[in-house]
């Protein structure tokens, strides 16, 4: 199997960007044009780079209602997904699901969705269909996105939809991360969710049916200790969520979800093994999310987090310490780190200036798309 | 050119998988016992054999689970059909149906779909009391973005479930149990009917019984002995839940100006109170008395069947009712008698003997 | 000797709570964020530092066996409020409220009760979209042996919150989240309603609008305006699903003659439905006209709020629908301008910044 | 804590009645009067009897499907089981329930419900009430069976329902085995499910809720390796159901199913563990049954079993080797077990008699008790 380059630069730089974008939400949220739930995940940037550094566009990604990050970093579009937070009919789910609801299907980014644990055997199912694929099982099987597009909302629409001043799509939209070369192995899917997901009967179900089938399926457990504002010692007992998994018969490993290419290591080893039929792989991540759990702003003060912990997680900031991983080895200076920063000001500036152009979806569409 | 064979209910679902199996590649056929030895009723026999384990299976008792495993699947470009032997068992999947699969197409903006076919058995009788036997297909005919039919003949039974798994939305198919051992004609080259439209089962001009599920053979029974003594119903078979025929219904009573709703499903779930009510707002005056609803008592079945034989009108109370309609009491000893047979209440047909 | 204070819907839900725990050694308070620093929109505040964190307390993130989890400590005697947050994620739970909780007491003949309130909130607005802010209250309402209420007013959630948690048997307890700002007198004193009947808002001689929860509160709206011109419309507060009070609605229309019916659910799950059905059956002649329901549309909730602000009626399509249905066309451009406000039509008030 | 005191022959005793018990109900069941689905545990009695011999009428029971032997273990009024069958208001659950909805409340059998699964949380939420009972969180709680108990079916009623003929239910009711004293330790509660019924995901959102609040629960897993005719192959990976509790953080253990001195061995330890507010215990014990998965026959034809599966189970028979045990050790003989077997054809014989005298529920009476 071929594999990926480690480049700590790359995995810093997808970090700063995601980083940079939620902190632009967030920036705007006041605004009150971005009007729907809002999940960031300011802290967690690592996992979803880490682990997203090794798939394909073949590959699939799964998310829950704190999305951005793995939709970004598998390569989603970024004016599609703010066009979605405002509500447009650009956006990459036609304004009809806001932050929460979440597809880029030419990225492979199928879906996220804010039922907790709601598409965790949707991920399942897309592996087995995968699997059936592979095996002949399913031969002449329809393809994947077989939903009709709709042309307003269709990626490559884009750029004309928004008119003449907005960059062209194919430039800003798409992360610049390096695609891993992978040609004739199987491809798999990824299904990224919460501590307090793993909570949900239905993830039980799937770590089973999973095992059962040998899927090659990749759980990536953000444990981040709290559901909501409720830490994890009101939920669960004192134990390892891996543990679990690895009861079941997963292959499952946990490790820090701040350090970046600890992820990046985990995760190429969890993701060569679910290519090479080795069965679904499990992850438990370590983190902690910086911002209130929904909405843009801070929520220190409320005090549901131990004195401290905050600030803890702070000096753990996955992208300080990726970037001292860099100044301290000579692989990058801060003169290129700055300009780094310089580019995604520009490409931001570039794709909200796109996003907020949108068009409002026309009332009449309302009722549309009930049925395929 | 038609190809019309005689087969029982059972056996024209077993066709029609057969032949979708054979159709699409991408169909997939799963559930608790579809390949064991009685594979659900018989409704799945010989597939595992001839179409392979990988595509005919059975499954994790896991129905939440399974359900969202077979959308996730369904997006992948699969069609799956999952069976559950009752649709209480359904119940632990209604997040997956409701949250997932009814509105992803809608929820995604059309870019996405799921091509689901849930086949439920409703049904009734040999003790399967409070969780085993429910009528709960109003729960799900609400959702909107999910298909529910109901169909009543071996014909439709087949001619749905083809179309239900080349349709590109989640479709409930719903069977009562006790219409699998009836037979009838299934017509091969039968055009789809694309899941809609109620069906004219026989024509009358004295009342309308608008009816579903299995109550359309109950009111095909009432409505054949009720024509031995003068009195000519036209029986409507609301196959369709979602969206429901209003319109056959709205036609029928234009002529027979009488309607009388007959549900299998508790009063306070009967899909009955959206045909009536539907008519109530549009076209009330078509009617020359109030219409009359005969469905479930509002609480759970017991298991005994010294009670549960009561707990379900049939063909007596229909035409009893009809009569009490039309103001035709006298003939009620008459037609009763008529009516009556010695099998047990809780059978379906002579040759069970239980357990279900 | 009257008590009457006034205060917010959310704050008579806590009043009620706080009341009740101290009344009720064995009740316990449950759910997902019962105790953090929001505390269910406030609905829950200070309760666990009041009564400890054995009987206030948080849970975790699995709703069906939480659910389950209280069955039994009811079985045991408990009294267990379970909240959540969403309807939607009540959909998780169907399988213990449906199979046991509702079907207990008489699946057991009467040897066992299961007194559990679950209190869920219904909703809308600031883009909560499809799966955050369903409207699912008639697939409970069907469910025999399940109470369920969904009070409108501060007054009605004090102490149907109180008979809820006295009751013997399930409570599913349904909170439109824009009613929790709205202020109303709350009487301690008041005795019990027993969870049954409609509530008369408003009197009037022109035609009835029976309502649904938030619907009420648009209603009222519509009707005050509608009296500035002369039309007397009669507002009837369906806060009971379970039995739903077609007898005040009978009486009401006895004078009126004409039925409007407003729900906060989509047409295919509207409880008006049940209502018309029932009415049609019995009593169509007390209408002058044929009644209408206004309703949501038939599909999910979108979360733009361009579109989604016209998924909901409210107060000026109840009004609008008035004058049509009463003949006063002309009318309408004034009644209109009146009823406009330049709130947003997602939040529910001007307090509110987002997100929920 | 004072320990029961372990003897073989009441166990064996508890075991023949079971068995002697379900080939009654099997042999007549074919005359069409019991109308309900039943499902027989023929070949599964050791784990209920070696169970609910650590068990007083404080310690409560749930169960499932397949809980004639629960219920009987527990020491479930006979007769009232049968007339249930039959659909009489005598039955325990008035002709409601049938086979599938057994409780006896003064027994402490909570109750039995088909719904695969339904009754395990219910048995943790009951397990939760008792220890906020005990702890006194809940002080002034109102008494367990607050329901309204109809005449009718008071198991007090009984030997005056069925008239003069019937013998008194005091004497044939209750399975005579001697109650383990242990006056001041916590009462326990234990479901029993199957090997099925772990793949549901509400088993894993109980055990993680038990666990976490160290609730007194003893969960049962009686795996017989098949959910209806599906063996756990096709449903299951190939893993121990026990570690999987482990993992959850249980005290977990598996043994022998058919060993009946095995099952009260592992029982014991686990219910003193549970007593001693050492949190939820679990045993995975390995059974087999006999008959088809619901009604009175064999259905080895059918070949869903291994060839000599079946066989195999039946020399490991748990009655056969208890016997064996009796016999090499001395503590019984031959005479003494006839003289059992004869005691339980009379007390069949009166159970019966009594049972089928029941009257029919009136039809009136359907209505009634839909709410408290
Ligand atoms: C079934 C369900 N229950 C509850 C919620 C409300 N809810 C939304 S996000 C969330 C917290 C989830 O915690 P976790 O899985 O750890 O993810 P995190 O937010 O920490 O990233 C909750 C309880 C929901 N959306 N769905
Ligand atoms: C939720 C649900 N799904 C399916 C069924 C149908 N069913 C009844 S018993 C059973 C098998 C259960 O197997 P297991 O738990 O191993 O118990 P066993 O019958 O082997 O004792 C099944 C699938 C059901 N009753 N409930
Ligand atoms: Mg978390
Ligand atoms: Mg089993």
């Amino acid at each position: 199997m071929a594999q990926a380059t480690y480049d700590l630069k790359q995995l810093y730089y997808q970090m700063l960007r995601i980083r940079r974008i939620e902190e632009a939400i967030a920036a705007r949220y006041a605004e009150q044009q971005m009007r729907c739930p809002t999940h960031l995940c300011i802290g967690e940037e690592a996992i979803a780079v880490g682990v997203c550094a090794h798939l394909t566009t073949n590959d699939k990604v799964f998310s829950n209602h704190r999305g951005h990050g793995h939709y970004l970093a598998k390569g989603g579009n970024l004016p599609r997904l703010l066009a979605e937070l405002y509500g447009f009919a650009e956006g990459c789910c036609g304004g009809r699901g806001g932050s929460m609801h979440l597809t880029d299907l030419a990225a492979g980014f199928i879906a996220s969705t804010p039922i907790v644990a709601g598409t965790v055997p949707l991920a399942a199912g897309y592996a087995w269909a995968e699997q059936m694929k592979k095996s002949g099982a399913a031969q002449g099987c329809a393809s994947v996105a077989r939903g009709r597009m709709p042309e307003a909302t269709a990626a490559q629409g884009c750029a004309s939809v928004a008119g003449g001043t907005a960059p062209r799509m194919e430039e800003v939209g798409r992360s610049r991360k390096p695609e891993p070369r992978m040609p004739e192995a199987a491809n798999v899917v990824v299904i990224f969710f919460g501590d307090g997901c793993f909570e949900e009967g239905v993830m039980h179900e799937t770590l089973n049916f999973a095992t059962l089938k040998k899927l090659p399926l990749l759980f990536v457990c953000e444990n981040n200790q709290y559901s909501v504002m409720t830490p994890l010692v009101e939920r669960q007992p004192n134990r390892d969520i891996y543990k679990i998994a690895a009861a079941h018969g997963l292959q499952a490993m946990n490790g820090d979800g701040n350090r970046v290419d600890q992820v990046y290591a985990l995760a190429q080893a969890a993701i060569a093994n679910a290519r090479a039929g080795l069965g679904p792989q499990f992850l438990e991540l370590y983190t902690h999310r910086w911002p209130e759990h929904c909405g843009p702003n801070e929520d220190d003060k409320l005090g549901y987090r131990r004195p401290g912990e905050l600030a803890a997680w702070k000096l753990r900031c996955p992208l300080l310490q990726a970037r001292q991983g860099l100044l301290d080895s000579g692989l990058s200076h801060e003169a290129e780190l700055a300009d780094m920063e310089t580019a995604l000001v520009e490409e931001l500036e570039q794709a909200f200036q796109w996003a907020q152009q949108g068009s409002r979806p026309s009332i009449d569409s309302m009722g549309r798309h009930l049925y395929a | 050119m038609h190809d019309v064979a005689v087969m029982s209910y059972g056996e024209a679902i077993r066709e029609a998988l057969d032949d979708a199996l054979a159709k699409y590649p991408e169909m997939i056929l799963i559930g608790e016992g579809v390949p064991d030895p009685k594979n659900i009723f018989g409704t799945t026999q010989g597939l595992r054999e001839k179409y392979g384990s990988e595509r005919v299976l059975d499954m994790p008792l896991a129905e939440n689970g399974m359900t969202g495993i077979c959308i996730g699947a369904a997006l992948a470009g699969m069609r799956p059909v999952l069976v559950h032997q009752r649709i209480d068992f359904a119940l632990l999947s209604i997040d997956q149906l409701v949250n997932n699969a009814a509105k992803w197409h809608y929820m995604f903006n059309g870019q996405q779909q799921v091509s689901l076919v849930v086949r439920v058995i409703i049904g009734r009788g040999w003790g399967q009391g409070p969780q085993h036997s429910q009528s709960l297909q109003a729960m799900f005919a609400q959702v909107p973005g999910l298909r529910v039919v109901m169909p009543t003949t071996a014909g439709d039974a087949y001619q749905f479930m083809l179309d239900a798994i080349a349709d590109n939305n989640p479709v409930l198919f719903i069977e009562h149990r006790w219409l699998h051992p009836i037979k009838g004609e299934v017509d091969k080259t039968r055009s789809s009917a694309e899941l809609v439209g109620a069906s004219l089962l026989r024509r009358g001009n004295d009342i309308t019984l608008a009816a579903f599920s299995h109550m359309s053979i109950e009111a095909l029974k009432a409505a054949t002995v009720l024509a031995r003594h003068g009195v000519e119903a036209e029986v409507l078979d609301m196959r369709c839940l979602t969206p429901l025929d209003v319109d056959s219904v709205v036609r029928s009573v234009a002529k027979t100006g009488r309607l009388l709703v007959a549900d299998c499903a508790p009063e306070m779930a009967s899909m009955g109170h959206q045909l009536l009510s539907a008519l109530f707002q549009s076209h009330s005056q078509r009617l020359r008395q109030a219409p009359r609803l005969i469905a479930y008592p509002n609480h759970p079945v017991p298991t005994s069947h010294f009670v549960a034989n009561h707990y379900y009108p049939g063909a007596e109370e229909i035409a009893a009712k009809v009569l009490d309609m039309l103001d035709r009491q006298p003939l009620k000893e008459a037609v009763m008698l008529e009516l009556q047979n010695d099998l047990a209440k809780d059978l379906p047909d002579r040759s069970f003997t239980g357990p279900f």
